[in-house]
């Protein structure tokens, strides 16, 4: 897994490349939870685009950084999600949580 | 029946195995006329049950050891999960969704096996160990 | 030295798993910082072994056992592949560039595993089975 | 593996997409015979775009074409090798039998 980090309209824009799993969770949260200390944003975007895998501990560090930012009424957003990414977050209840798009572009608008 | 391909795989629990056995199962699993999609559920589901091995089983201990049976018969393929950790008390409990001993986890585990695999048989006793079982049926007989 | 990791694999002799077999060791050593090339090579060597187990070891019959056994080390990665099959009468002939028992085959299995990796040790009884110790040496120590 | 046929130019073209090992070894050898006998065709073009992997015994089998059809005068043309496949090629010795190019369309040119 690989993550890149970038600001754009108050979102801090997270995005992650390579399978999400427990191998990978702490490196996850240490890195988002590092550039929300950084930035003192409150928003996040997270961009799926090439993120081949995601399991249930993927899911469990997304979750902990959602509920991180909406105690402070940050709110978090998911863009390009592959379809068993998806399925994952469905299955999982998340989408009722997590608005998601097909583009950052898009998220960002309608953000 | 008698399988007509098995692998067993025995590897220590540090958390990079968790992949390695994913990618095995995978590999396994495409022997079979599968889709893609049905690969990814094999993943998620494997995916799953040897984390919980790792997390659970063994308490994030990277010296325990876990052992991964891959059978394929004619009409199915059996992923089987073996640790010799902890164990759980009530598996009833543990299979809930949303249940979780680990306030940071989200109780999924045993949801997406389930939800993934055509059947999902978990054994268990205390301070032995724990077997989960998981059972792909394949609709086509074929082999690649 | 204490190994790092450890994953082994027992498998049937069917011709399916010595991709599976490959799939395995490319997993296994993308734990490491190596180069894809690097990653290629190692998946060349290991099918050439697993192949010579299946072919010449269990004369292509899918019932022996081939036992891969995975290591890594903090300077080094090892693939040990174990057949109880044939054997080898005259290792060093064996070895040699071209040289095959078979008339259909090229003989450069073993010129393949030497090239690719670091080291390669061949073990072997006749009627008892070969061993082949393959080293892929690591420049960076870091891990993924 | 899959393998695909056509003819252009009096060659057989086999388009092979996968990996090329003992597994599917048989099955490659039993398909191009199949299709020098039933085009009566001498001349090979092996298109490896989409080979991932071969090893010494998919090298061996492209041999054993190889040496049928030169036994009539026939001669074997390679196409498309990625790096890894070239290597082996090249290690093999088989560069001096085989002449290798670029696209399936420069081979047939120069051929
Ligand atoms: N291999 C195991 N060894 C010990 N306990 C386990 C094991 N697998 C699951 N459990 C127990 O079952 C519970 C539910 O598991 P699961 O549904 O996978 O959710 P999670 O992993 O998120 O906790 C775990 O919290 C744990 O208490
Ligand atoms: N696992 C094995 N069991 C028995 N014989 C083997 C084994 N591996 C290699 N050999 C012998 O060594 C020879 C050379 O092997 P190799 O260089 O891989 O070439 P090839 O597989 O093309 O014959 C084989 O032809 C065979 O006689």
């Amino acid at each position: 897994m690989v993550i890149t980090t970038a600001v754009k309209q108050g979102f801090l824009i997270v995005r992650i490349s390579g399978e999400l799993d427990m191998h990978v969770a702490d490196e996850f949260r240490r890195q988002v939870d590092n550039a929300l200390d950084a930035t003192g944003l409150k928003n996040i975007l997270l961009s799926f685009e090439n993120v081949t895998f995601i399991d249930s501990s993927g899911l469990g560090v997304i979750l902990g950084r959602y509920k991180r930012i909406s105690a402070s009424g940050g709110k978090m957003l998911a863009a390009c999600l592959q379809p068993q990414v998806a399925k994952i977050f469905e299955l999982a209840g998340l989408l009722n949580i997590i608005r998601t798009y097909d583009s950052e572009t898009e998220a960002l608008e309608c953000a | 029946m008698t399988a007509k391909n098995r692998i067993f795989m025995s590897f220590t629990s540090n958390s990079e195995n968790v992949g390695i056995a994913r990618v095995a199962a995978a590999a396994f699993a495409a022997q079979m006329d599968l889709t893609l999609n049905e690969i990814e559920e094999i993943k998620v589901a494997v995916s799953e049950a040897v984390s919980n091995s790792v997390i659970h089983g063994y308490g994030n201990d990277n010296k325990g050891i876990i052992e991964l049976t891959m059978m394929l018969y004619e009409d199915r393929l059996e992923y089987i999960i073996v640790d010799h950790g902890k164990g759980i008390a009530d598996i009833a409990q543990a299979r809930q969704p949303s249940y979780s001993s680990d306030p940071e986890r989200m109780g999924l585990g045993f949801v997406f096996m389930e939800s993934f695999m055509d059947e999902l048989i978990v054994e268990s006793q205390v301070g032995v160990g724990t077997t989960v079982k998981m059972v792909k049926k394949i609709q086509t007989g074929g082999t690649h």
